[in-house]
């Protein structure tokens, strides 16, 4: 104990102003698994996310902040493999309905409350189907979520699910404090401006417009950790700004589209930085480009065809994505589970393009132009808008004009989920699973008026029979089955035109160690992260 | 005495007056164009934060009362902008005035620093050139001024950002302060003044080559009356005449401008705040605007409004300083 | 003569190339000598004024002196000074009073900061504020302002005209100067607040026996004030003598022509024209009062222009309205023109009520009933050519444009200046031929009544009385009703049958000219004779 | 008229403004045949700097040539600036005639609504106009417009404060004008200097407001114009500098040229400054 009262003396004499404490004898009392203690990592949150709870808000930059302050029962490698976090051990029945999870003794919120199984029903029953959409698809297929003792879970399903073990972490189940939400408007409970978690930092401050700063919880469960004193996350709305702090070294990490990707391109050569695309395989996400099957002659599988020949995908990939990317050649994503390489595949010629709209009668009138479409920009950033303009080039060489429109994300929003659009150029993440994350956007079941479902209209019977199998299915070998043939129709028939499988650069101080462990890469809790040498 | 006091009074009052009929009324106009707009503001809440059955969308909509009929809610709604209460953002989870509030330092400092620096300058460098009219440094502040009014104000900043802070590394590019680091007072003022220096001076040059403009056409103007031939025939030299007589004389139109140029130096923020990273009201409504978040864009509306009021009262003011004509009539 | 005070010789004042002449002023030279005033008169453009500014070294910028001229002041050749020199002489040795009262002063600055700047600006003696504050007082009581305490603490504008022009004289006279330059100091002012300021320069150089050099254009102030008189044409000097001489046996034919156009002298009319049918133009009780609010709560400044106005005139009469600004002499015209509404009270026209008239009586009112302005510079619309002035009248009332042009074409030949005249614009004329045009203008629609507001007022007397015997000319020939607004008796007494005075608002006396100058009944009309710059003198002439 | 081109001629200042703008309206004018190609089109690899690969002025994130995207750009930001500022002016000179010559109760609260317009901040009324009606040109000349003309109305109205009681006007009244012909013939050919003043110096604005507006993302995608090529380059500031460097400097000598030519009609127009 008296290593952790040391500890406490320290970090007082920090409060007292004594700031200019010798950096280098903090460093001397390191331990724990070889890391070495204190240091602020500084990094960038872009946008700035509405609200730090997870539960209310899944939005990259919330779940980017929140996955330090909270924490789920698991967390995923690089394979997808899932490890554990605040559950110590799981065990699942032969007849795959039913995971009892085993939760840390030791595990406490940072108001000094102890974490209970109580914590995690709570959550998944009554918090999570109010302000959380996939909730309801994967815990409403329990038949009973149950805390026989205060640190054991069990949760009972209808019928077996494959995916399900893969659904425990903080993006679909971030564990909340029941003796704080329970009975409250959760979406309005003052809470949500200081989170309480349990994880391995605490918030420390919050100005609005500027930075979020993050401090260590020293009633972390896992003795010794973490490293870190501090993070601060720093808003910076304009691109060549962040670069700049990057490298200047007023932040010592970027990811996601924090940074233009040329920019990552120019800063990842830099001797005292590294770039590593790993972290984001539970995302995985395809840029593709959502044809509205319904209006015609969009709903002619030729002019879809005729759309992929079109788009030259690797000019995307290099010149627009700066090579941080791979041509999409299904709707799986190759580095989620159940991956089918061998599929029809779409060169990049204009010639087959303009036979196949030839063949569907679509002749072109005197100005070249054989039919207009609508496609709304989604206002997410420069490469987006850039993209569409590169496909506007293309497809208006084979004859088909496409005019850009400036949207708001709200009225980009509206026109998606009402389908008013002919194409819409957008990313959405797979979670590790098709079940999870690919077949909502091609089963009939989810042709809905919401944003993130089957907005493009694709109706196929006999996809949506293997989807729901291979859902169920238990063994691998039998989902990859299902998959690779669900695979091979959809591709045939291009509901949407897959453009590139796109990676994000995670750019970060050569010093930083452990910074990517797991699927969920930078969004991981950090508490094994430290600054070496 | 007391009939002065009471005429003071009186002139405070009725500027009071306006002054809320003017927020009424921007209250109104702003409430008209927003709901204009043509997305329905629950499905951006719904989209925004995931949630996305149509329970949620009645709750919010039930919420913000926008299933009531447009005069209730405009009723309602100035209802509460006369208390103070702007409403609720659900984007930012807490009320729209502590959003404000919170914001209002960083646009106030930004906007104030700008207007001085473009006033001071304006005046110095105006009479300057008005004084030497027609001889090179005439020529020379002139042309400055045309060509710093001729660009456009957020080019200007990215190029003071790659000049002084990229290449010559004196100050930082962007932010409100250093974070994170404790400093004692005094190089914490230092640390603000040195992240203040670079967004004020941008917003301030635009306004600094308006002023010039317009102090030295109003010093040309002075120097033909008649005063000033009085003032020569009463033997005084140039210099005594420029500072008795002329400036206070050539100063009236330029406070005026300034009052006028009120409205546009804050919007100017904006673009500022965005290229600088300026955590003010400016950019909360530039982010409000896009993600259509009203009660803040209202909110935000009605506090600048107020403080372009403010700037004209103070700009009057000012006025009242140099032109003694208004205390006394 | 004792040896001159200030002695200018050959003064040329060369103007910058882009003027109309070469020289404002060719070859000048005058003395002035001490204890004497000096009258240096002359129509405008003939260059008076440069020579004064040229003396204290105040020309406007790009305008110089010839390097052969000299102008000495007690041995010293001011022409040859440099500036800082030159700035010690002004406002200590020589000092100038300028036109316009009403700009002269800094208007943010209280005044008796400004007359202090004076003292300050020589304070050779080192006196001390209180000492330089209580030299102020005493002059400004010296120049007849009431309360100088509280003068010295007020601001220009709660000032009148007649009030600032005695503060710019004590100013100037605070470090008694030896040489006063005194540039037509009067002429902005009524003719009773003139007569007060020339009574008092009279008397203050009297008491400090210095020079005075003052400027002016009309020969009345010139009979009452002048020891020596110096007349200018064109910036040369046609005659120079004392002012009996110069008066009473003008040599040049240029200042003979000049003494003659002054107006009033000739024979008035002594009687009524003695008809008496119904009045061409009747008001009756007509009141006007301007409210102006300044701010909530202090009391709104009222001034009344009207209190019950009566007034008849005959067909074919010429009354002129004679008053000082402010009588509301000019509100009247305005009202029978229907340019304002009167608060109450009547007006008749030929028989017919011309307050609340329709539309279309008021079109066939408007018809019969024109006025002239006294602004030559702004009573034409310097975007229209003449003829189409003029003929848009007419052209209002029914006539072809053809034919409208055509008599427009007749009119201005008729005024005298041809008509060549139609496709001009009003930039390209005089000031005279301005008021030709607005004459033309305004009998294009053949009216029964002429009003005239000031409308020679703004002209150089040579001028102003041709453009008078243009009126009587036409008046006669045309069978016209005139009403002649005008500040000036003698001009009202030249022109008129029938003179009708105003003072605030009401009429205080009528009469014709001869009887008005021969026993004036009212006190104030007594005073407005009074004041008339150089009555004494004309009438000994006339009685002569 | 001939005298006040003829003393145009001999101001320098107004002079240099009117050759450079005659330059940008030929290069308007002349796009096309320099520059064939859609601006839009991909010609060379991105990032190419200025004078190498045959690019000029070198080409942007996706391969577009910069000088194309100016020389066709100035097309569209001259007709913006241009058509914004008529649209101004018509509402301006409307207003500002009306609450000028009417007066009274309908004058104040006509300039009581254009205050109103001042009070909030332009360039804010402009994001939220362009942003709630989806950016395209046409919301675009709208909110500039709407921004503009308070301006011009106050202007307006002074003038015709001034001018109503000028005595050519009450002549004029008397010769039995009707108002309108009065406004027309008489008040609005003396108050027009001002205002074509004004006009000019809207135009510059409207330009420099139409490149904030690009820069903030509320310009229109589909047409190429300077505020949209600053508006894309402002990430790659370090990366390619000229990307928005010469669009940047496209605007400053449009701008720069109008209002030079703007200072010349004033002093041209204006008789008071040649009493100097």
């Amino acid at each position: 104990m008296k290593k952790r009262e040391f500890h406490k003396l320290l970090l007082a004499g920090g409060a007292l102003g004594l700031a200019d404490f010798p950096l280098g004898l903090t460093q001397a009392f390191a331990q724990g698994t070889g890391g070495v203690k204190g240091g602020t990592l500084n990094s960038i949150v872009q946008p700035e996310p509405p609200i730090l709870n997870l539960a209310v808000s899944q939005l990259t930059p919330t779940q980017m902040v929140s996955g330090k302050i909270f924490l789920s029962l698991l967390t995923y490698d690089v394979n997808l493999k899932p490890m554990p976090s605040l559950a110590k051990s799981w065990t699942i029945s032969p007849d795959g309905k039913t995971y009892t999870f085993k939760l840390e003794p030791k595990a406490k919120w940072h108001d000094g409350k102890p974490l209970t199984s109580e914590d995690v029903v709570y959550t998944a029953m009554e918090f999570l189907p109010l302000t959380h959409p996939r909730a309801k698809a994967i815990f409403g297929r329990c038949e009973s979520i149950t805390a026989p003792d205060a640190h054991t879970v069990v949760f009972k399903l209808k019928e077996p699910f494959g995916p399900f073990i893969g659904a425990f972490d903080i993006s679909n189940l971030p564990v909340m404090p029941k003796h704080i939400y329970a009975g409250t408007d959760v979406v309005k409970n003052p809470a949500n401006l200081n989170p309480i978690g349990s994880g391995p930092f605490k918030l420390k401050e919050w100005v609005r417009g500027s930075h979020i700063h993050l401090v260590r919880n020293d009633d972390y469960f896992k003795p010794g950790l973490p490293y870190l004193d501090a993070i601060i996350y720093r808003v910076v709305p304009d691109g060549a700004s962040r670069a700049l702090a990057l490298e200047n070294g007023t932040v010592q990490l970027t990811q996601w589209t924090d940074l233009e990707l040329f920019d990552a391109q120019r800063l990842s050569k830099k001797p005292n930085l590294a770039v590593t695309t790993k972290g984001y395989e539970y995302f995985a996400p395809i840029m593709w480009l959502e044809i509205n099957n319904r209006n015609a002659p969009l709903s002619d599988k030729r002019f879809r065809k005729a759309v992929m020949h079109a788009i030259d995908r690797t000019f995307i990939k290099d010149k627009i994505l700066y090579g941080f990317g791979k041509v999409a050649t299904s709707p799986v994503n190759s580095k989620t589970k159940f991956y089918e390489p061998n599929v029809t595949t779409y060169d990049f010629s204009i010639a087959k393009a303009k036979a196949l709209l030839d063949e569907m009668g679509l002749k072109p009138d005197a100005k070249g132009v054989r039919t207009t479409v609508r496609l709304p920009v989604s206002p997410y950033g420069e490469m987006v808008q850039r993209t569409c303009e590169y496909i506007r080039q293309s497809l208006a060489k084979v004859g088909i004009a496409v005019v850009l429109e400036s949207t708001d994300p709200g009225s980009y929003t509206q026109r998606i989920s009402n389908w008013d659009f002919d194409m819409n150029l957008s990313w959405l993440y797979q979670f590790g699973d098709p079940a999870l994350g690919v077949t909502r956007n091609y089963v009939s079941s989810n042709i809905r008026k919401i944003l993130f479902t089957n907005t493009e209209g694709y109706v196929n019977p006999q996809v949506d029979k293997l989807a729901d199998e291979a859902a169920v299915a238990v063994e691998d070998a039998k989902r990859q089955a299902l998959y690779s043939e669900m695979q091979k129709i959809i591709v045939d028939e291009v509901p949407i035109a897959w453009l590139v499988e796109m990676e994000f650069p995670t750019i970060y101080d050569k010093r930083l160690q452990n910074l990517v462990t797991s699927a969920i890469g930078i969004h991981e809790s950090f508490d094994t992260v430290y600054f070496k040498g | 005495m007391n009939l002065q006091w009471l005429q003071g009074l009186g002139a405070l009052g009725v500027r009071l007056a306006k002054m809320v009929a003017v927020v009424l009324l921007i209250a109104i106009f702003n409430f008209m164009l927003v709901r204009a707009a043509p997305g329905d503001p629950a499905l951006v809440m719904a989209g925004q934060s995931g949630a996305t059955d149509e329970a949620f969308l009645k709750r919010v909509r039930a919420e913000y009362g926008l299933d009531q009929p447009m005069p209730t809610q405009l009723a309602t709604y100035l209802g509460k902008v006369v208390r103070l209460d702007l409403g609720y953002s659900h984007r930012q989870q807490r009320t729209v005035l502590s959003a404000i509030l919170e914001r209002l330092p960083a646009t106030l400092l930004l906007t104030l620093s700008a207007f001085a620096i473009s006033l001071v300058g304006g005046v110095v460098l105006g009479s300057l050139a008005g004084v030497r009219a027609g001889k090179l440094s005439d020529t020379l502040i002139s042309l400055l001024a045309l060509v710093i009014y001729a660009t456009p104000v957020f080019w200007l900043g990215l190029m003071l950002v790659l000049l002084f802070s990229v290449q010559l590394g004196w100050l930082p590019a962007f932010g409100y302060e250093t974070i994170g680091v404790t400093m004692s007072t005094w190089a914490g003022i230092v640390d603000k003044l040195k992240h203040l220096a670079l967004p004020a001076f941008t917003l301030g040059m635009l306004y600094l080559a308006i002023y010039a403009r317009l102090m030295r056409s109003s010093i040309i103007e002075v120097s033909h009356q008649d005063y000033v031939k009085t003032a020569r025939a009463k033997g005084a030299s140039d210099s005594r005449i420029l500072w008795r007589h002329m400036l206070r004389n050539a100063l009236l139109p330029v406070v005026t401008m300034a009052g006028v140029q009120a409205g546009t130096l804050i919007g100017g923020s904006v673009v500022i705040e965005t290229v600088f990273a300026w955590p003010g009201l400016g950019r909360l409504t530039y982010d409000a605007v896009l993600q259509r978040d009203y009660q803040v864009m209202l909110g935000v509306f009605l506090v600048l409004s107020v403080l372009v009021i403010f700037f004209n009262w103070l700009t009057d003011l000012l006025y009242r300083v140099i032109d003694p004509r208004i205390k006394a009539a | 003569m004792t040896n001159p005070l200030l002695s200018i010789q050959d003064l040329s004042i060369v103007l910058p190339s882009s003027g109309d002449r070469a020289y404002a002023v060719e070859r000048l030279s005058l003395d002035i000598a001490e204890n004497e005033i000096v009258c240096l008169v002359g129509e405008s453009g003939s260059g008076k004024s440069m020579t004064a500014h040229a003396i204290l070294g105040l020309l406007p910028p790009r305008v110089t002196i010839d390097a052969r001229s000299r102008v000495v002041l007690e041995g010293t050749d001011l022409t040859k000074l440099d500036d800082a020199a030159m700035r010690k002489l002004r406002g200590e040795r020589i000092s100038m009073v300028f036109q316009e009262p009403m700009s002269a002063l800094n208007p943010l600055q209280r005044i008796g900061a400004q007359v202090a700047e004076a003292l300050q600006l020589h304070n050779t003696a080192g006196l001390s504020a209180t000492a330089i504050e209580e030299r102020c007082i005493a002059i400004i009581d010296a120049v007849g302002l009431p309360s100088p305490r509280q003068i010295v603490r007020s601001y220009p504008f709660q000032l009148s005209g007649g009030q600032r022009q005695r503060v710019m004289i004590a100013m100037a006279l605070l470090n008694n100067p030896r040489l006063l330059l005194a540039d037509e100091p009067t002429t902005a002012l009524d003719v009773t607040t003139q007569r007060q300021i020339l009574d008092l320069i009279q008397t203050l150089q009297a008491e400090r026996k210095m020079g005075v050099l003052f400027i002016t254009h009309d020969f009345g102030v010139v009979a009452d004030i002048a020891d020596r008189v110096v007349v200018m044409r064109h910036g040369r000097v046609v005659e120079q003598g004392t002012r009996d001489a110069v008066l009473r046996h003008p040599q040049h034919e240029y200042t003979q022509a000049l003494i003659a156009a002054v107006p009033g002298r000739h024979a008035r009319s002594t009687a009524l024209s003695g008809k008496t049918a119904e009045p061409l133009l009747k008001i009756e009780q007509l009141r006007k009062t301007f409210v102006s609010k300044s701010g909530l709560f202090s009391p709104p400044r009222t001034v009344v222009a009207a209190d019950g106005i009566d007034l008849s005139i005959q067909e074919g009469e010429t009354v002129s309205v004679v008053g000082e600004s402010g009588s509301g002499k000019s509100t009247l015209g305005r009202m029978v023109m229907r340019l304002i509404e009167p608060d109450s009270g009547t007006i008749t026209f030929a028989g017919q009520p011309v307050l609340g008239q329709d539309a279309a009586a008021l079109r066939a009112y408007r018809k019969q009933v024109q006025i002239i302005f006294q602004d030559p510079f702004a009573s034409l619309n310097p975007r229209q050519k003449v003829g189409d002035a003029i003929a848009r009248g007419p052209m209002i009332y029914g006539a072809s444009r053809a034919d409208a042009l055509k008599a427009a074409a007749a009119l201005l030949e008729r005024v005298g200046l041809g008509a060549s005249a139609v496709n001009r614009f009003p930039h390209e004329f005089s000031g005279g031929q301005r008021q030709r045009i607005s004459i033309a203008r305004a009998l294009a629609l053949k009216p029964r009544l002429l009003i005239a507001d000031e409308a020679v007022s703004a002209l150089d007397v040579s001028i102003q009385s041709q453009v008078l015997a243009l009126l009587a000319e036409l008046k006669a020939e045309l069978g016209l009703t005139m009403m002649f607004i005008t500040h000036d008796l003698r001009v009202a007494a030249e022109i008129s049958n029938s003179v009708v005075v105003m003072q605030k608002g009401r009429i205080v006396e009528r009469g014709a000219p001869g009887q008005l100058f021969a026993n004036p009944q009212h006190a104030y009309t007594r005073t407005l004779l009074g004041a008339m710059p150089g009555l004494d003198f004309f009438e000994h002439k006339l009685a002569a | 008229m001939k005298a006040i081109v003829q003393s145009f001629l001999r101001h320098p200042s107004g002079m240099l403004g009117l050759v450079i703008l005659l330059a940008v309206i030929a290069l308007a004018l002349t796009a096309p045949i320099f520059f064939p190609g859609d601006p839009w089109d991909t010609v060379a690899a991105p990032f190419t700097p200025p004078q190498t690969d045959g690019m000029l002025l070198g080409s942007d994130s996706l391969g577009r040539d910069i000088a194309s995207g100016i020389a066709h750009g100035t097309r569209v930001s001259l007709m913006i600036g241009v058509i914004s500022t008529f649209v101004a002016l018509v509402i301006g000179v409307v207003v500002g005639a009306l609450s000028g010559y009417v007066g009274g109760r309908v004058g104040e609260w006509l300039m009581r609504f254009t205050e109103l317009f001042q009070t909030i901040p332009a360039f804010m009324l402009c994001i939220l106009l362009v942003a709630i009606l989806e950016p395209s040109i046409r919301t675009v000349v709208i909110a500039i417009a709407l921004v503009s003309w308070p301006q011009v109305a106050r202007l307006t109205r002074g003038e015709f404060l001034a001018l109503k009681e000028r005595e050519f006007v009450q002549a004029a009244r008397c010769q039995g004008e009707s108002p309108l012909s009065l406004i027309v013939r008489y008040i609005l050919p003396n108050a027009l200097s001002p205002i074509i003043v004004a006009g000019s110096l809207a135009v510059a604005s409207a330009i420099l407001i139409e490149s904030a507006l690009s820069f903030m993302g509320l310009g229109d995608p589909n047409l190429m114009s300077w505020g949209f090529m600053i508006g894309s380059a402002r990430t790659m500031l370090r990366q390619a500098w000229w990307m928005s460097f010469f669009p940047g400097l496209a605007i400053l000598l449009t701008v720069l040229a109008i209002n030079l030519v703007g200072e010349g009609l004033n002093d041209v127009l204006n008789p008071r400054i040649s009493r100097q």
